[in-house]
Parts: structure tokens; C-alpha cells; sequence
């Protein structure tokens, strides 16, 4: 009996999501900005998981500087590699180490900024005061410097120490959503029931910033592609070979730039990066329009 | 009032909404007559249409209001001008020269980062540009102790150093600055305190006087009207339903609704039933057919829900948009 | 008179406001001493600022007070074991004023309602729903049905104060606070929500404390109960209802009796409110004595601004805080 | 204590110039500590090397990495931090191990101009544009400019400095032909004089414009983003609509009311703007040549010249907090709420 009435309960309610979901997707279809993120971000998706089992791994060949054609759509590298074929075994780390640091940040700014601006007083200020110091720091140079000092391992070391350094934004702007919620009645209604701290948070406050978690997931995403690109350009990250800011740095070194038949292979990662990273924001629009009803009416 | 002469005249003001759920009909063939030094109560509730009147009448609507159609009229010394119609540039200078309006709660009219005093040059220097800096603080001085304010510590000060209580008292002698003909008050003390609401509404009829000026109180609640207006407009849904001098209003109310919200306030004294109007207020999106108060009407009639009743006149200067006395 | 079920033993509450270097001291209760019986319905009376709120947060356990002590069924509050702490919470409940800031904008009706019950074990959990229904039913939200899976925003001001009086009555409470239930809802709603709360009462026989301003609502709740009217975070008078209204004594309710409207002209134009000041004293910065003599139109200078008069019994249930009242200085 | 200090004690500008200094000191405390706990840190480093490359003795060797780290190394830590903060405010920053040792110092006030000269001119030039494009598309909000160019800012948002770098270059110097990159390199031309001269100022801005530009399109999107939406919730509020009703001019409107108040939450994006963009000049000044700080790190490091790395890594965030505490100073100019209690 109480299954039957808990699944007609919940049935109820997962059609009303199901409405809603329904009318997001009509919102995103109609979208188009939001659509093509999410297109070009299927593309890269569906490039790093299944590319590998149809394009051979780059080897080294030869063939050096080759020119675009049918065999190589890219042209070749300085060890003649495949330059395609780099780009589609790059993806895969790159959307491994994007979408890690952009959860681990995330993860690291929800908890921070959720203790901060709900429990506030002494609690608040120390982390808010790391917050400001970490902010203050320009974080390409500190990433430099500790490279130096420390030999980074591996893609989740690497992602480990950027969240480690790069949560204040987000966790500031987690906490001044916290504190406008705690504010609302129905958080003292909570309390008033019985729910303790921990309940309130997770069953009250969290729901409310839902949409804010997955947009700043990709958002960080964003930063994290670009921290790890600009730390492989500049030599940083030794254990990739196919990462696309090696291949930029190589190309670029290699002056590959002023030579029509080499173009491409600047131009790949180049491509690579730009469009992954617009592809990202503008998924971050599509999941805006998705969650926020004011963004999706247009109000 | 009926031999008073005519300030403002609103014929047939339909004013809509954009929203996502489709157009949302605000204001619906509105049709009001306003005399010249009456001091006017417009009273509804949350979604009457009562502020989308006032910002109508200011050409201050948000963007996404349209002016389906209507005219508003402003009597002008002799002349009549469609306030509607007039090139903006030109309706600047009717704004709070001839028209002050004073916002909900007035909490957040005044710009954070200028002090008070900056705010009356300014106004004064956007209608008279050569007017000198020492006459203007003299004269706001002056309407500042009209709203009992102390003028040395006020004019100096900027908003957040104000209580909430002596920004609105600010904001209605900002009003009064450039001596206008008529000054609409949206909710004008629903922010204040009992006391200081009483105080001020008294005050405001000292104002009236002194400073020859039609007031337009808008608000939700009663007794505001009773307190200061000598002539009364019930709203409802976007429509009138009722209008009438104050007496005839509270002691004689011709309109179901009029009665219902009259009979739902608790009284200090005396053993009147209370009445709760039931059901809820209309869908401005899909206002029901016919009536728009029929469904919560406890005599609507058959013909209430087919047809619209319009405003007639059922006793001299007593309006009352209601099919129970279309009959008479 | 029922018997104590709340006692207020010389009360304070203040906070410390400002940054660094600029922290002050504001007290926003002063020496509050109360009595609530068991079924009794009272008022808390009073402008804002005047603490009628803190005052009701104190009594639900929300806020601690800075000082003194408050006992409910004879415990302290404050020593209480977790266990007791826990059934406290659950007997003395909170209706705030704003009905779209207390219900969670992203739960359903049934969420809102059910997780009280899921959470204390109230009903047997294959009996939620129904008791879901039955809670919708009690605040007149019928058929439940049409009300279980909408969402806050789907519903009107006056429905939504229902959805969180149904959440209060979910936990069976003793006591509830009902701090200006109806000032945010349309004034054609008010009476509904009133109505239920009068409902409610009868049916439990739960206390009611009614925290407003509005002297004609709170006698519309109870004629027969007892009203405390508050001034800067001091309690001025405190008796019956119909005796107040009737024979108010100290100067302040007096005046606050003459300023409130009346949905009736000729009454409330022939009231006027005479007063010294029109501003209400800073609570950062309040005066010394009688924190009403800067306004009173009756104080006498060298007493009034001296010291502070005490609540006392000047006739069978009627307590003021007034020198002049009290006639010791005639 | 007097009113007037106190005063001074309670103002917004003291309190966060306190702040900027407790922010600069514990960044200097943790750069000595990481520099000399970390295991295999390199002061050690440093000792085994010339141990090892000069075959030194070990005495001789530590005294010569103490005198090039600015550090004692035989007094105990907690005597060695305070010795260190004394000489990190006094302006000594060690030597550079490389360099016939030339003060860490010395170093910086050569590069470090260039780059204050970029990204600050870069900064500039963006916000105000950005602040400016923001405001005129919030009041044109729903229109194609609007929509065109939020689409455009975010785009520019996402791209990374280095490829904008690159790709000027790409398109400029190698598709174009137009501009030659390769003789751009350095801070000035070889055949100028330094001086209050034309040619060498011409000099300057020829070589800094593809830096600065690179710095404004990468951070131009952002602020234009931001200000769109601050004036759009300022456009909403009810003292606007009452500007208007009081007959006030629009250009009045748009600047004392709208613009001023739209611009203050703003600020607070700042540290991340000015931190960003910092870092942001080791990838673009090496891209373009560009004899900068974020260039000489960059080599310090490749180098392994600690002090010269750990001098300009401090440099580089004493500047990023000077640059916060003056948009704080500003902050507080503008906004009465904060001024005045």
C-alpha cells in the first residue's frame, strides 16, 4: 500500500518535471545560441570518447611537415605525427582534466562559501580572509613558481592543486547567495521544525543554488582548459604529449606560422581550444536558460 | 464637488503587459474625471491596476506596458492638452512642474549617492535653469518644515542616513518644490509606522491648503481613504467598480465588491459582522467573461457573466459599474 | 485562566551592530517580565522597532537572550536536555508575516508539508499523503489535490499563508506566534486567514501569541484576551483587550489608539494625534527615564527624564509603566 | 584619543589599507616558507650545486647561497623570517643567482615599469569602453546591438590571451603582411634614445600596442558583460522612474543616476581583473617579446633563479593589491554608504 502510494505521489510529481523539462527543451531549441554550445560540446564529447577507437594514435613518421590532405585532414607535425589525430587523443584529457577541476572547484566553492555565509561570524571571516589573499594573487605565476618547487604527476594531482588555489571567485559568489537565502523565512521555518544545520543546508538552501552549481561547473571548466593550456604552451606539464597547448607551443616555437604548407598545424589546436571553450559558455547559456525561467521568457 | 472644475480627465485608458504567459490586461477602459484641489483616494488591491494608472498618467510605464488606447486630458489654465499624445521633450516640462508623483514606499526614490539638497537643485535646475542655488535651498527649507523635517540636518545628509519615515517625508516635499497642480502618492505611508502615518495624512490636508494642490492617494488600504480623500475610486481587476465622494462610499456603497471589502476590516469598537470576500483575485492573463468580480460576486446574475457592466451615474457624483442597478 | 505555560523572567536581548572600530551596543529588550498562560490568546502591541518581534523570536527559542531567563512547562529554556530542547521546538511554532519568503520557492506543497512529518515520525509513512491531504483540508486549500504539487509561486498570497499555517499545524503545536499574519496578504483575504487562525484554535485549544500593530485585528482574534503594548524595547501596558481599548492609561497607548485608521471617516477624522515629537528615539542612542517622555505630552521635566518607571499593578490586571499613572508622585 | 585620529582610525580608506598590508604580509610569509621548508627547497638546491659544480666547501657554499637568498642561514627560523620581512620592506629581495648576482631589485625596476605601463593602460582602456558599450547596450536591451554584441563579449570572454596574441600576430604580421612583428620585440627600437623625446615615445607605443590591444580584448568582454547587467538592475529601480517624473534631463539620468550607481558593484570584480590580467603577462609578453616582468619570470624560471622568481612573483602581487586598494580608495569616493556612517 504505501509503495502504490508513494509511487502515485511520485508519479505526480515526476510529470510536473517532466512538464518542465519538457518546456526547457523547447526553450533551449528555440535558443539557437544555447543549441550550438550544446552541439559543439556533443562534438567534442563524442571526439574524445569514441575518436580513439577509429583514428590510429599518432606516430611518428617520416613523413615530416606534411600538408593537409585526404590521409592527413591537418597535415603533419615536426616528427610527422598526425596532427588530427593529436587534436582527437588531446580531447580526451582535456575534457577529463576540464570537467574534474571544474567539479572539484566547484565542490571546494559550495562547501566554503555554504560555511561562510550560513554559520557567518569567526567561520566567515577566516575563510573569507583566505579568500582575499588567494584572490590577490595572480594565479598563472603561482602555478609557474609551484611547478618548479613541485613536480606535478598527473591530470588529477594537476586538477587537485588548481582547485586547490582557484575557489575564492566562486566560492564568494556562493556565499552571497547563501546569505540572501538564509535570510528567508523559510529557513527559520526549518528550524523552527526541528531541522538542524546540516538538513537546512542540503535540503533547503542547496536545491535553491542548483542551477548556480552546474552553470559554475562549466564556467570553471572554462578556466581550468585554460590554465592547463597555458601551463603546457609554456612547458609546464611534461606527462601529455597530445595536449593541445604542447602542440601550440611547438608549433609557435617552430615558427610554423610562416609557412602556408604548415599553417594547419598551428591553426588545429589553436581551433581546438577556441571552440571547445565557446562551446562550454555557451553551454552554460543553455543550461541559464534551462533552470532560470527569467532568462528563458526573455523578462 | 460637483461645481468644481475639471484638472484631469482619463477617457478610455486601456493599458497592457508583455509577459511570458501573454499580454496582461492592466488597466481596461478606464474613464476618470479629477477636480482641481480634491484630494482623490484610488483604492484596490494587489493587482487593480491602481499603480499602472498612476504611472500612465506620468508617462512613466515600464517598457514592456503599451498604451492600447485612451486619452488623459490636463486642464491647463483654460487650456487642455492630451498628455498622451504631447511630444515627450514638451510632457518634461508638465512632469512635477504640473504632475509630482511620489513612488510605493519611497525608500528607494532617492538616489544613494547624492545628498538631499542635491536632489532639490537638481529638480528645480531641470525646470529653471537660472534659478540661484540660495533661493532654491531656501524654499526646500521651507517644505521641509512643512513635513515637519528638520531642514539643517536633512539637507545635508544623504538618503541612508534617513530614516525610512523621514525619506517619504522628504520625497513629498520634494513634491512640492515647484508648487505642482497635482501630486499622486503611490501607498504614501505603508512604510510608516501608525503614528507617523497619522501624523502625516493630518499633515497632508494642511498641505492641500497651503500649497493649492490636487492630491491622488493610492492605496490598499481603507482606512488611508477614510482618512484623507474626499472623493473615492474603487478598482478592481483593472476596472473601476465604483466611484463617489467619501460619504457615499463608506456609508452608502453601491458595489458588491465596495461592500465586501468594506465588511472584511476589523473594527476597534462596535459588533459588525465580518464578511471574507471568497475565492481569489482574477488572472489578469484570462480575466473572467463578463463581470470580472462575478465569480467571487454573491448576487451575480446570469448576465453578469456574459456582458461587461460600464460605469453609471446612480445617484449625483456616485458611479457604480454593477448590472444589480443598471434596472434603475 | 489556564494554567503558566510560558514565564519571561527579566528579559534583555541586545545586539552589537557596526564594523572594527564602531561596534555599539543596541537593546532591543529591556527587562521583560511575562507571563503566558495556557490558552490564553495575547497580544504583542506595538509600531516597528518597538521589538515585538524579537520578543516573539525569543519566546520561540530563536533568539537567546542577552540576559534572564525563559521557562517553558517550568524548564529553562536554556538547560534544557536536546531531547527536551527538540519537543519545545516542536510545541512552540512561528507564522511569519511573509508568506513568499517562508515557504522554500523551489518545494512543492507536499514537500513542504511532508518533511515535517517524515522528519518527527508524526504519522505511520505509508499515511503521508494522506495526512498531506488532511492538513490542506484543516486550512481550507480543498480539494488537497489541486494544491499538493504546486509550487509556491502558483499561489496567491493568501493561499500560501494557509500552505504555512498546514506546515505548522503538522507538528501538533502548543503554542503558536503569529507575528502580523495578514499585513502582507489582500485586504479582501484577511478575515479567511483570521477566520482559520479563530478555526484553529478552538479545535486545539492551542495558545496564541499575536504579534501587530493593528489594534482591531488583534480584538477580531480575542476580545477576552490580554494585550502587552511595547515602546523601545520596553513593555508600557499590559491588560485585557476590551479594557485597553476602552481605558488605556499609559499616554503612549493612548496615543497609539487615537493614530491607528479606521475604515470609517467620521471616526478617524475626529482623532487626533497630539505628541511632542514626531521621530521615535534611535534604539542605538535612547534617552534616559521614560524612554516615551521626548514624546510625551503630559512629562514632567526633572522625573520623566530621570528615571525609568516600573511595570506596576495599578488596578486588578492592569499593569502600566508610568510615574503619572502611578500616582506615587501626585 | 582625539576625534579627529579616531576618525581617521574608523575611515573606509584606513581600514582597508590595513587590510591591503595584513593581504601583503601573509603572501610574503608564505613565500619565505614555502621557499624554505619545502623539502628539497633551494636554498638546499642551491648549496648541493655549488658544492657540486664548484666543487666548494660546504661553509663557503652556504654563506654564498645566504648572501644570494638575503638569507641568515645560521639563525634560527623564526629569526631568519623576521630578518627576511625587514628586508622585503626595506626593498631587498635577495640577488640573482645568475647575473654576476645583481640585486633581485634591480631587476624588477627595469622590467617592471614596462609592464605596469601595458596592463595598466590595457586595464584602463578596457574598462572604460567596456563600462561605456555596457551601458549603451543595457538601454537598448532586447535590440540586435544588444544581442550582437552580448553574443561578441562573450566570445571575447572565452578565448584565451595567448591565442588572441597569436592570433594578431597570424593575422597581422603573417596573413596581412602589414605589421612587422619581428621588429617589434623589446620595450623600444634600438636606434631611439630614452628621454622626453618623439621618437622614442613613438617608439614605446609602437612596440606596446599589440600587448595593451591584446589585454583589452581579453578583458573588455567581461566588463561590458558586467555592466550590462548592473545597469540593467539600476534601470529597475524606483529613484530612476522618479528621476524621470521629476522632469530631469536624460543625460542627467544617464550619468548621476544610472551610470554612478551601476558602476559601484562593479568594483568589487576588480581583484580578479587586475590579478588576471597580471598573470596573464608572462603568456602575452612572451608571445610578443615584450621585456616585461611576466617575460622575466618566465626566464628566471626556465633558469631556475629563485630569488629573481620569488622577487618578481611578490612584486607582481604587491602590485595586484596596490591596484585593489586604489579602486578601493575609489570605491569609497563614489559610494556614500561606505564614506559616511
Amino acid at each position: 500500500m504505501a509503495r502504490a502510494s508513494l509511487r502515485k505521489t511520485y508519479g505526480k510529481a515526476l510529470s510536473r518535471t517532466k512538464e518542465n523539462l519538457v518546456e526547457a527543451f523547447h526553450a533551449l531549441v528555440e535558443d539557437k545560441l544555447a543549441m550550438s554550445g550544446l552541439i559543439i560540446l556533443v562534438v567534442f564529447v563524442l571526439m574524445g570518447l569514441i575518436g580513439p577507437f577509429f583514428i590510429p594514435p599518432p606516430t611518428p613518421s617520416p613523413n615530416i611537415y606534411a600538408p593537409p590532405s585526404l590521409q592527413h585532414p591537418f597535415g603533419t607535425d615536426f616528427q610527422g605525427e598526425d596532427i588530427f589525430a593529436k587534436i582527437v587523443y588531446g580531447t580526451t584529457s582535456m575534457l577529463i582534466i576540464a570537467f574534474v577541476t571544474g567539479i572539484f572547484i566547484t565542490i571546494i566553492a559550495v562547501l566554503l562559501g555554504s560555511i561562510a555565509g550560513y554559520l557567518g561570524g569567526y567561520v566567515d571571516n577566516v575563510i573569507m580572509g583566505f579568500a582575499d589573499i588567494l584572490l590577490a594573487i595572480p594565479q598563472l605565476p603561482l602555478f609557474l613558481i609551484l611547478a618548479v618547487l613541485v613536480k606535478f604527476l598527473d591530470i588529477v594531482s594537476l586538477a587537485l592543486l588548481i582547485s586547490a588555489l582557484s575557489w575564492p571567485t566562486a566560492a564568494r559568489a556562493f556565499r552571497s547567495q547563501f546569505l540572501s537565502l538564509k535570510e528567508r523565512d523559510f529557513v527559520e521555518a526549518s528550524r523552527l521544525l526541528g531541522f538542524n544545520s546540516l538538513e537546512i543546508i542540503v535540503y533547503d538552501l542547496i536545491p535553491n543554488i542548483l542551477p548556480y552549481i552546474l552553470i559554475n561547473v562549466v564556467l570553471n571548466a572554462v578556466y581550468a582548459i585554460y590554465i592547463v593550456t597555458s601551463l603546457a604552451y609554456l612547458g609546464i606539464i611534461p606527462f601529455e604529449s597530445n595536449n593541445w597547448g604542447i602542440m601550440l607551443y611547438q608549433a609557435w616555437a617552430f615558427g610554423t606560422i610562416y609557412n602556408k604548407r604548415t599553417f594547419m598545424y598551428i591553426m588545429a589546436p589553436i581551433g581546438a581550444i577556441v571552440f571547445l571553450q565557446l562551446g562550454l559558455l555557451l553551454f552554460s547559456r543553455a543550461l541559464e536558460v534551462i533552470f532560470n525561467p527569467r532568462v528563458r521568457t526573455g523578462e | 464637488m460637483s461645481n468644481s472644475e475639471l484638472i484631469l480627465s482619463i477617457r478610455n485608458l486601456t493599458v497592457k503587459y508583455r509577459s511570458r504567459r501573454g499580454y496582461v490586461n492592466a488597466l481596461r477602459n478606464i474613464n476618470l474625471d479629477i477636480y482641481r484641489n480634491e484630494a482623490l483616494g484610488i483604492v484596490g488591491e494587489s493587482g487593480s491596476g491602481k499603480t499602472t494608472l498612476a504611472l500612465a498618467i506620468i508617462r512613466q510605464l515600464p517598457n514592456n506596458a503599451r498604451i492600447v488606447s485612451g486619452s488623459i486630458i490636463f486642464y491647463d489654465d483654460g487650456n487642455k492638452v492630451d498628455l498622451l499624445t504631447m511630444n515627450y521633450d514638451e510632457f518634461r516640462r508638465y512632469l512635477w512642474e504640473k504632475i509630482a508623483f511620489v513612488p510605493q514606499g519611497a525608500m528607494n526614490s532617492l538616489n544613494p549617492v547624492l545628498k538631499i539638497k542635491d536632489h532639490f537643485t537638481e529638480t528645480v535646475k531641470a525646470h529653471n535653469p537660472d534659478a540661484s542655488k540660495e533661493e532654491i535651498v531656501r524654499k526646500a527649507r521651507e517644505v521641509l518644515k512643512v513635513t515637519l523635517l528638520d531642514p539643517d540636518r536633512v539637507l545635508n545628509s544623504y538618503p541612508h542616513q534617513l530614516s525610512g519615515g523621514m525619506k517619504q517625508r522628504v520625497m513629498i516635499s520634494l513634491a512640492l518644490i515647484l508648487n505642482p497642480a497635482i501630486i499622486i502618492m503611490d501607498e504614501p505611508t505603508s512604510s510608516l509606522d501608525v503614528v507617523s502615518q497619522k501624523i502625516i495624512l493630518q499633515n497632508l490636508k494642511d498641505i492641500m491648503r497651503m500649497f493649492n494642490v490636487t492630491i491622488i492617494v493610492i492605496t490598499h488600504d481603507i482606512g488611508v481613504v477614510a482618512e484623507v480623500a474626499n472623493r473615492v475610486v474603487v478598482m478592481y481587476a483593472g476596472k473601476i467598480m465604483e466611484v463617489g465622494d467619501v460619504e457615499s462610499i463608506f456609508y452608502n456603497a453601491l458595489h458588491p465588491y465596495t461592500q465586501g471589502l468594506l465588511k472584511a476590516v476589523p473594527k476597534l469598537r462596535g459588533e459588525a459582522e465580518l464578511y471574507s470576500i471568497p475565492g481569489e483575485p482574477p488572472d489578469l492573463v484570462n480575466p473572467p467573461s463578463g463581470c470580472s468580480f462575478h465569480p467571487r460576486c454573491p448576487f451575480a446574475m446570469d448576465i453578469c457573466t456574459i456582458n461587461e457592466p460600464s460605469l453609471k451615474e446612480v445617484n449625483r457624483g456616485h458611479l457604480v459599474a454593477c448590472f444589480k442597478y443598471e434596472t434603475r | 485562566m489556564g494554567k503558566e505555560l510560558i514565564k519571561l523572567m527579566n528579559v534583555y536581548v541586545s545586539f552589537r551592530i557596526g564594523g572594527l572600530f564602531t561596534k555599539v551596543l543596541v537593546n532591543v529588550l529591556r527587562n521583560i517580565n511575562l507571563i503566558i498562560y495556557d490558552g490564553e490568546t495575547l497580544g504583542l502591541v506595538g509600531e516597528s522597532g518597538c521589538g515585538k518581534t524579537t520578543l516573539g523570536k525569543v519566546i520561540a527559542g530563536l533568539i537567546k537572550p542577552t540576559s534572564g531567563k525563559i521557562l517553558y512547562k517550568g524548564k529553562d529554556i536554556s538547560a534544557m536536555t536536546k531531547d527536551e530542547f527538540l519537543t519545545f521546538r516542536r510545541e512552540v511554532q512561528y507564522l511569519h508575516q511573509d508568506p513568499f519568503s517562508s515557504l522554500n520557492p523551489v518545494q512543492t506543497v507536499y514537500t513542504i508539508l511532508s518533511r515535517p512529518l517524515i522528519k518527527h515520525k508524526i504519522v505511520d509513512p505509508s499515511n503521508v499523503e494522506e495526512e498531506v491531504m488532511e492538513l490542506l483540508r484543516m486550512v481550507g486549500l480543498t480539494p488537497p489535490s489541486d494544491f499538493m504539487y504546486r509550487y509556491p509561486h502558483q499561489l496567491s498570497g493568501g493561499q500560501r499563508q494557509r500552505v504555512a499555517l498546514a506546515r505548522i499545524m503538522s507538528v501538533r503545536p502548543k503554542v503558536l506566534i503569529a507575528d502580523e499574519p495578514v499585513s502582507m496578504i489582500d485586504v479582501s483575504q484577511r478575515i479567511g486567514i483570521l477566520r482559520l487562525l479563530l478555526d484553529l484554535r478552538k479545535e486545539t485549544n492551542m495558545t496564541i501569541i499575536y504579534i501587530t500593530h493593528d489594534l482591531a485585528t488583534l480584538r477580531y482574534i480575542s476580545r477576552e484576551g490580554r494585550v502587552a503594548v511595547m515602546y523601545l524595547g520596553g513593555m508600557v501596558e499590559l491588560t485585557d483587550v476590551e479594557r485597553l481599548l476602552t481605558r488605556p492609561l499609559h499616554p503612549y497607548t493612548q496615543i497609539l489608539l487615537s493614530a491607528l485608521l479606521e475604515p470609517d471617516p467620521n471616526i478617524t477624522r475626529n482623532k487626533k494625534v497630539n505628541l511632542r515629537s514626531m521621530d521615535i528615539p534611535s534604539i542605538v542612542n535612547l534617552p534616559p527615564g521614560c524612554k516615551f517622555h521626548t514624546r510625551c505630552p503630559y512629562a514632567i521635566n526633572g522625573i520623566c527624564d530621570v528615571k525609568e518607571p516600573d511595570l506596576v499593578e495599578v488596578e486588578t490586571n492592569h499593569y502600566v509603566a508610568c510615574h503619572l499613572v502611578k500616582g506615587d508622585l501626585k | 584619543m582625539s576625534a579627529k585620529i579616531r576618525s581617521v582610525l574608523k575611515s573606509y580608506a584606513f581600514l582597508r589599507l590595513i587590510r591591503a598590508i595584513v593581504i601583503i604580509i601573509v603572501v610574503v610569509s608564505i613565500s619565505f616558507f614555502i621557499v624554505r621548508l619545502m623539502p628539497g627547497n633551494p636554498v638546499d638546491l642551491y648549496i648541493v650545486y655549488l658544492e657540486t659544480t664548484y666543487s666548494m666547501p660546504y661553509q663557503q657554499a652556504k654563506a654564498m647561497a645566504a648572501a644570494i637568498f638575503g638569507v641568515n642561514l645560521n639563525e634560527p627560523l623564526y629569526k631568519q623570517y623576521i630578518e627576511y620581512m625587514i628586508n622585503v620592506f626595506r626593498g631587498n629581495l635577495g640577488r640573482s643567482m645568475f647575473m654576476n648576482g645583481m640585486p633581485v631589485i634591480k631587476i624588477i625596476a627595469q622590467y617592471l615599469p614596462w609592464t605596469v605601463f601595458t596592463v595598466g593602460t590595457g586595464l584602463l582602456i578596457s574598462f572604460i569602453f567596456g563600462i561605456l558599450i555596457g551601458m549603451a547596450i543595457a538601454y537598448r536591451r532586447g535590440g540586435i546591438l544588444d544581442s550582437t554584441i552580448t553574443i561578441l563579449s562573450s566570445i571575447l570572454n572565452s578565448v584565451p590571451n595567448y591565442i588572441i596574441a597569436m592570433l594578431l600576430i597570424i593575422i597581422f604580421g603573417d596573413y596581412l603582411g602589414v605589421v612587422p612583428f619581428s621588429m617589434l620585440r623589446g620595450a623600444y627600437s634600438s636606434n631611439v634614445i630614452p628621454g622626453w623625446n618623439i621618437p622614442f615615445i613613438m617608439s614605446v607605443i609602437q612596440h606596446a600596442i599589440f600587448p595593451i590591444f591584446t589585454y583589452v580584448i581579453t578583458t573588455i568582454g567581461g566588463w561590458i558583460l558586467l555592466m550590462r547587467g548592473s545597469t540593467i538592475s539600476v534601470l529597475g529601480e524606483d529613484y530612476i522612474t522618479v528621476a524621470r517624473a521629476r522632469g530631469l534631463p536624460e543625460s542627467k539620468i544617464m550619468t548621476t543616476y544610472v551610470g554612478r550607481n551601476a558602476i559601484l558593484p562593479i568594483f568589487t570584480n576588480f581583484t580578479i581583473a587586475v590579478a588576471f590580467i597580471f598573470g596573464g603577462s608572462v603568456l602575452v609578453e612572451s608571445i610578443f617579446v615584450y621585456p616585461g616582468i611576466g617575460l622575466r619570470l618566465l626566464q628566471a624560471i626556465n633558469q631556475r633563479d629563485y630569488p629573481v622568481m620569488q622577487g618578481i612573483f611578490l612584486i607582481i602581487t604587491i602590485a595586484v593589491i596596490a591596484a585593489n586598494y586604489l579602486a578601493d580608495v575609489l570605491y569609497g569616493l563614489l559610494d556614500p554608504r561606505i564614506r559616511v556612517r
